[in-house]
């Protein structure tokens, strides 16, 4: 799959801009953005909902930019699901194939089949409405996978199931796709889920794409300041990149090959730690700090840039108290450097 | 006393609401000839002269066509208009709805008025099609608007996943959009017979011969106050009811 | 996002709209140039004169039945959306939530007595020898019959006991639509219960109740059989003119006009409320 | 089995009356019902010829309708004008150059009824005590302007027959004085309504069609022309030009004015009234006859005079007139 | 604030059960349980909303069980905000002064105060529904501060936002609270928001109080099983309790006083090191993970109960590729036994 050059527009509104992509087939691609930066009109225009106002998609080689939905090998997943809900789950799973012309016979029978892959073939006789979020979400699955397209599109297939529902549907969903080996697409607005299952990630924001990659390298080392922030929460400090190197308030850094001027440096919050390994921070003091489990969240004042509150991950043993003066350090690695935007 | 005060305000409405119904209903089984107390009965008298009566049960044969035919085409029309402008960009589609709203803010006198013109004038002469016609010119506006309400994102949805999975146009609208939105066209659909059923100056001025049960009625008002109005108007009333309460407990209980 | 061409979606919009258009507009068109043209013994000449509606400012029955009509409309509107919102509010906060279908059912089951038929009642309930009267009398409240039948104030009972049901179920969908969290808000912030609706209830009901007003407004201009059943004839309202001018002149220039006419008031009373009226969401 | 399409008054809606008819002759008849003249008229206009065959009208309108050329001529010789009270025959009414087009079917009068339970039967003899202030408010006008401005203008002395636009102004204050004691101004039903529940105890413009059927149960309704006289109100029926089926719809307006279809028209279901073909006494009941006070219509007929018959601009004025008077 | 023997019933559903509480003033709390276990209920009952069927509600020593909700030193924050959408935010915000009999002055200039404390006295004309989602839970917030409650009870607050500005507007929260000082009650079923906002945290389920105290403790020894689920993903490996011990397939471990017979012993996914330093796991075979910035979550199965798979939060360094094999351990102090249930 391979997307040139892509733009669209609704009326003036510059929704894609530019976008070009090449999906390997049994890949499992996330577009992680904002709301609002396009990641729908991109989903839709791949299923062939919206006629991009400019570019190609090619699926497979072959153009299928003006194709209609249910010409191509790609198959979408609602973010509501959008299942039939008149229909029974059985019903719903078997749509596809009776469009396609198969007798009930054969398609209750790859119906069931798809609903014994989502663990649900129990339930073939049962409307929609008397599933659980979780259990609708497999169904959909099904519904979209009974058809064996070659693509499969999902948008924000998890957004509507709470945090631990969530968590618990990423490990299925990952699951699935290896079993049947289809390429996935999967729409979402959150790091957390696009890191827990994509092979690879495309951060979109405003109609671009900022950066794309494995979920690490994205993580650790993202091509802008946007993709960035968006994957984490992360430490802003404000740099000078002269010919020499780098200047912080905490002393020079590396230069990172970044265009001379005011600079960004920027630094994971789990990346800094007590001690002086390393780049060193200095002293600095806990303004406050809250236990999370696996860590404690603290927002610390630098003694050597007073202006700034850094957060810091801290080990969870044991939560410092407001006030507590610590020597923070990092790895220079962890810092990575941006221009400051224009 | 406080406290009673809200109580005491249902009954009196209810007492209100229920005054002219109840005298209908007694007096329908008044004995003599005059719907007024004292009460002289019971007596089912009435009733059988009003089922025997050939012009009141073709009239309520009438009505029935008439409500029944009319509210398919208004629902029927709502249905695709709502479909055209819910799921197409047209150009100007809020005028276009504006436009079959219209006729909701305006008198049924006036409706029946313009038509009677036209149609006489055209020479299409009256019957109870036109009076159909009529019904439905005033019901496609609750029609449209009560399917486009119900037309949300979710039944979208629903259809771009049915095209998504190869069903053309028609297969969507027949297997998707109709039965997704079956409640709401129902609810238009009863809606519709009930105002139709109901309805007496578009099909007064619209009838020539045949004529449906409120006009009936109307000319039986005309031809004497008798306990055979209340008969009638009883039996309607306890039909609908009837009707009603079943709708309510075989299909409206059912949804959450 | 839309689905589809806008060549289809005219495809499905145009059966609708030419029905509207030719059984509606095209009449209502026709209708008003009619009302331009005046009636020569029974020859209709298409003189394109304004003499109908001159005719509305000189013969004082005329005018007085505009009047009439707009005074037995705006007392019937005001009146049932007075008597109305305590039913719907009673229903939807004080009736307990099992019973309250039931208590909503049956504060509009008389819907379903056909229109001719409940007027026709109130005149037996009303009337000298009526339920109401006897009622009166053996409770020796009054000791002579009262004239109630055949007045303006039966015509008024009769509209008001149809819209008060149907302005109960537009508020009624109004109140329970509202999150009960603004009430509570609302006491939680010190309001009293007055306070609470005058405040926060009624501005955040008013839409429904303009919509509810709205369409008693036309259907109670529109009407013809309560007037007649239950007036008396004493007083003439715009449409038992029309229908005179009809039924015995067959007058159909004039009836246009003050169809015509009856329609600027309606439209005037739409301008006023437009602001709130939520007509696509009844 | 053919159809025969008729514009006609609600008494000729009751099926006893046409059922037998339908029998005889294998046919449907479909009844339209109207009020006023003018309604009718437009309505005939409005139609293609041949919707048509039979219409029902006010005698003394019949001249209207054949100007406006409507009304087929009908075989004089074959109508039973012979057994007619002679009063009724009403050439004047039916007959234009010579030519007849129509034939009275039944007549009464528009005069007083009242409850004798309730007022002094002796105050009914006259039209002055009958809406003075001793009855006001127990009073209901019949809703039709002619009879009523009729019975106006016999209370001042003015014949019907000299109605003139000078005329309506004595009329009107007549009117006023009515209109102002009365409770309301009602329709047939509503007039009965009235009077049988108590409402008013006074009808004006009523008669014998306003309470000849409720007699049965209420004998003490009852109806009386006082001393000034009434208005006598005719209804002629007769066949329209370029009906499909001239020969059906005579048939019709024979049945009709034959003994048996005129003592059911007498006595059908919406009004009674006196029919005007006399063998129908044969079939009536004595009953019935005395309803219909079958002895006394000699004098009745002497005492009453015809509905005013106003041309196209006095009728105008006339309706307005009565407008006006409704709404003050 | 006290509550005592708190029962209530819905007609005969027992929907709170014997709830003690002390709330001490100026503390943050916040009610954490699954949907349907009552903590609207219990906080109607704090606001006045509900009356409970038994028990006391007290406040500052006062019995207030039967005060009206405007009679008490409490003010609700509503999950939907009830803010009026007919009012300017100015007008919302002064509300509970114009109902106090205050002028329009005086309220104006307090209700400008508040907006100014959350950052939107930029706003104060606007009606509320031209705000975000978060600037409405701003509004709603200034709202109920307005009247300067002593005690602050909020229903599920951050529940209409995505997580991002959820966990934003955490730190706002708790930052405002800690400006005004006022008592903070504070429903949700996030447990992440949970720990990360409240002095103390208590766990609900199916009406009952499971466990109450910091979220720290909470967190680390939960009082019960349940709760121990509820904060945290947690691996569950069955156990045999004996007067001697704890059996476990991976050996056995110090007793906690449980009573003798079937039990789980449980263990954070962060707990699971590699190594063999305390409680040794021994060795386990990596099904599937995934890098998550500050980790790498692993699925693995233990060679001594390969029919247990333990979810292990491994350094972000290096992602194990499936099929790898670790050597696996723990520390026995983070392993907690709780009885098998009934
Ligand atoms: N039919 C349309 N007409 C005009 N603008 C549109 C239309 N559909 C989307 N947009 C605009 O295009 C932009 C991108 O929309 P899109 O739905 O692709 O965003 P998204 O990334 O999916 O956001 P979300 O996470 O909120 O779903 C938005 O600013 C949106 O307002
Ligand atoms: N008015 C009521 N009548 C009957 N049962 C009720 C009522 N209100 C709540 N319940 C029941 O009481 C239980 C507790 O409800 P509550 O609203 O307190 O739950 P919750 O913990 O706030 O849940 P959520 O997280 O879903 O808001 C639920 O099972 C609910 O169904
Ligand atoms: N035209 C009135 C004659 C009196 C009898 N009235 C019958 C009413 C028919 N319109
Ligand atoms: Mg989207
Ligand atoms: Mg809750």
């Amino acid at each position: 799959m391979s997307l040139q050059g892509l733009n669209h527009y609704f009326n003036t509104f510059h929704a894609l801009k530019d976008i070009a992509l090449e999906i390997a087939a049994g890949e499992y691609v996330t577009l992680l953005g904002p709301s609002g930066c396009g990641k729908t009109t991109l989903l839709s225009v791949l299923g062939g909902f919206v006629q991009p106002t400019r570019g190609q998609v090619l699926i497979g080689g072959r153009d299928m930019t003006r194709v209609a939905p249910a010409k191509r090998p790609t198959t979408t997943m609602f973010q509501d699901y959008a299942l039939f809900p008149h229909m029974s789950l059985c019903d719903n799973v078997g749509f596809g194939l009776r469009m396609a012309g198969q007798g009930r016979r054969a398609r209750d029978a790859r119906a069931m089949e798809m609903l014994d892959l989502v663990g649900l073939s129990d339930a073939a006789d049962k409307r929609p409405h008397a599933l659980s979020g979780g259990q609708r979400q497999r169904v959909a699955l099904a519904r979209a996978l009974a058809v064996e397209p070659d693509v499969l599109l999902l948008d924000e297939p998890l957004g509507a199931l709470d945090l631990k529902l969530r968590r618990a549907m990423q490990d299925e969903l990952k699951e699935i796709q290896r079993k049947v080996g289809t390429t996935f697409v999967h729409v979402t607005h959150d790091q957390e889920e696009a890191m827990a299952i994509a092979d690879r990630i495309v951060v979109m924001n405003a109609g671009r794409i900022e950066d794309e990659g494995t979920p690490a390298r994205v993580y650790r080392a993202p091509a802008t300041l946007f993709a960035a922030d968006f994957m984490g929460e992360m430490n802003h400090i404000p740099a000078q990149v002269t010919d020499a190197g780098v200047e912080t308030a905490f002393g020079a850094l590396p230069s990172q090959g970044v265009r001379a001027g005011r600079a960004t440096a920027c630094l994971r919050p789990e990346a800094i730690t007590t001690g002086d390994a390393g780049f060193a921070l200095g002293a600095a003091t806990v303004r406050d700090a809250a236990f999370f489990g696996t860590h404690c969240r603290a927002h610390v004042i630098p003694e050597a840039a007073p202006e700034l509150v850094l957060i810091a991950h801290l080990p969870p043993g044991a939560l410092p108290e407001p006030g507590a003066r610590l020597m923070l350090s990092t790895d220079p690695a962890a810092v990575k450097i941006y221009p400051m935007e224009a | 006393m406080m406290r009673l005060l809200p109580w005491a305000y249902l009954l009196a409405a209810f007492v209100f609401i229920y005054l002219p119904v109840g005298t209908l209903v007694l007096f329908s089984f008044q004995e003599g000839g005059l719907p007024v107390p004292p009460f002289e009965g019971p007596s089912l008298r009435w009733y059988g002269d009003i089922l025997s009566d050939g012009d009141l049960m073709g009239a309520l044969g009438n009505s029935l066509m008439v409500a029944f035919g009319s509210s398919a085409v208004a629902v029927t029309l709502g249905f695709f208009a709502a479909y055209g402008l819910a799921r197409h960009v047209l150009p100007g589609s809020a005028l276009l709805r504006g436009l079959l709203i219209a006729p909701l803010t305006v008198s049924y006198l006036i409706v029946g008025l313009g038509l009677l013109i036209v149609l006489t004038r055209t020479g299409i002469g009256l019957s109870l099609v036109t009076a159909g016609i009529g019904h439905v010119v005033i019901n496609l506006p609750l029609a449209f608007a009560i399917i486009y309400a119900a037309m949300g994102a979710q039944q979208q949805n629903a259809e771009r996943a049915a095209r998504d999975l190869g069903a053309g146009e028609a297969q969507v609208i027949a297997l998707v959009t109709v039965p997704m939105l079956l409640p709401a066209i129902l609810a238009a659909f009863f809606l519709s017979v009930t105002l139709s059923w109901d309805e007496f100056i578009i099909s007064f001025l619209l009838t020539r011969f045949d004529v449906t049960l409120p006009v009936e009625i109307w000319s039986l008002l005309r031809s004497g106050l008798s306990p055979r109005l209340n008969a009638i108007g009883s039996l309607v009333f306890l039909v609908s009811v009837a009707v009603v309460l079943l709708l309510e407990i075989l299909v409206f209980r059912k949804r959450p | 996002m839309s689905d589809g061409t806008a060549r289809r979606g005219w495809g499905f919009t145009a059966p609708a709209l030419i029905w509207t258009l030719a059984f509606f507009v095209v009449p209502f068109v026709v209708m008003g140039a009619m009302s331009l043209a005046t009636l020569d013994g029974r020859t209709l000449v298409w003189d394109l004169s304004l003499a109908n509606y001159i005719e509305l400012g000189q013969k004082a029955y005329l005018a007085r039945a505009i009047m009439v009509s707009l005074e037995i409309t705006l007392t019937v509107t005001a009146v049932s959306v007075l008597l109305a919102y305590p039913l719907a509010w009673i229903i939807a906060f004080h009736v307990p939530r099992r019973w309250q279908r039931l208590a909503l059912l049956l504060a509009i089951l008389p819907f379903w007595t056909s229109y001719v038929v409940r007027s026709y009642a109130w005149l037996l309930v009303l009337a000298r020898e009526g339920v109401v009267n006897n009622t009166l009398m053996a409770l020796g409240v009054i000791a002579e019959p009262v004239t109630l039948a055949n007045t303006r104030f039966a015509t008024v009972t009769g509209f008001v006991h149809f819209f008060v049901m149907l302005l109960t179920l537009t508020i009624f969908s109004n109140l329970v639509q509202l999150s009960p969290n603004y009430r509570r808000a609302a006491m939680d912030l010190g309001a009293n219960a007055f306070q609470t609706f005058r405040h926060v209830i009624l501005p955040l009901t008013l839409p429904g109740i303009v919509t509810g007003a709205f369409l008693t407004f036309v259907l109670c201009i529109g009407d013809y059989v309560t007037p007649q059943i239950l007036g008396g004839n004493t007083e003439l309202t715009v449409p038992q003119v029309i229908m005179v001018q009809l039924g015995r002149r067959a007058d159909f220039p004039l009836a246009a006009a003050l169809a015509i006419v009856l329609m600027g008031i309606v439209s005037l009373a739409y301008l006023a409320s437009a602001r709130w009226l939520r007509l696509d969401r009844i | 089995e053919g159809e025969l399409n008729a514009l006609v008054w609600c008494d000729h809606t009751d099926p006893a009356l046409i059922e037998p008819f339908e029998e005889a002759h294998d046919v449907k008849v479909n009844l339209r019902e109207y009020e006023g003249t003018g309604a009718a008229l437009a309505l005939l206009d409005q139609s293609r010829p041949g919707d048509w065959d039979v219409l029902v009208i006010d005698g003394i309108d019949v001249f209207r309708a054949v100007e406006a050329g409507i009304l087929a001529p009908l075989p004089a010789d074959e109508l039973p004008t012979a057994d007619f009270f002679p009063e009724v025959v009403m050439e004047a009414n039916n007959t234009v150059d010579g030519t007849t087009y129509a034939v009275t079917e039944k007549f009464g009068y528009n005069t007083i009824s009242y409850n004798s339970d309730k007022v002094d039967a002796a105050d009914m003899e006259s039209l002055s005590t009958v809406w003075s202030e001793k009855y006001d408010g127990r009073i209901s006008i019949y809703d039709y302007y002619l009879p009523v401005m009729g019975l106006a203008a016999i209370a001042e002395g003015i014949p019907t027959a000299d109605i003139d636009a000078e005329a309506l102004d004595t009329i009107g204050g007549t009117l006023s004085t009515m209109r102002s004691r009365a409770a309301s101004v009602a329709g047939v039903v509503a007039a009965q309504t009235a009077l049988a529940t108590g409402e008013v105890d006074i009808v004006v413009g009523g008669g014998e069609w306003l309470t000849a059927g409720l007699a049965g149960e209420q004998p003490e309704l009852t109806w009386t022309i006082p001393e000034e006289g009434a208005v006598l109100w005719s209804q002629s029926i007769g066949v329209l030009e370029g009906s499909e089926q001239p020969d059906l719809a005579l048939e019709f307006v024979k049945y009709i004015t034959g003994p048996e279809g005129q003592a059911r028209l007498a006595t059908s279901s919406c009004f009674w009234g006196m029919p005007a073909n006399a063998k129908a006494g044969d079939v009536l009941s004595d009953d019935q006859k005395a309803l219909l006070r079958w002895d006394q219509q000699p004098d009745y007929l002497e005492r009453t005079q015809l509905y005013p018959a106003p041309d196209m601009d006095l009728d105008i004025e006339m309706q307005d007139l009565w407008l006006e008077t409704l709404q003050q």
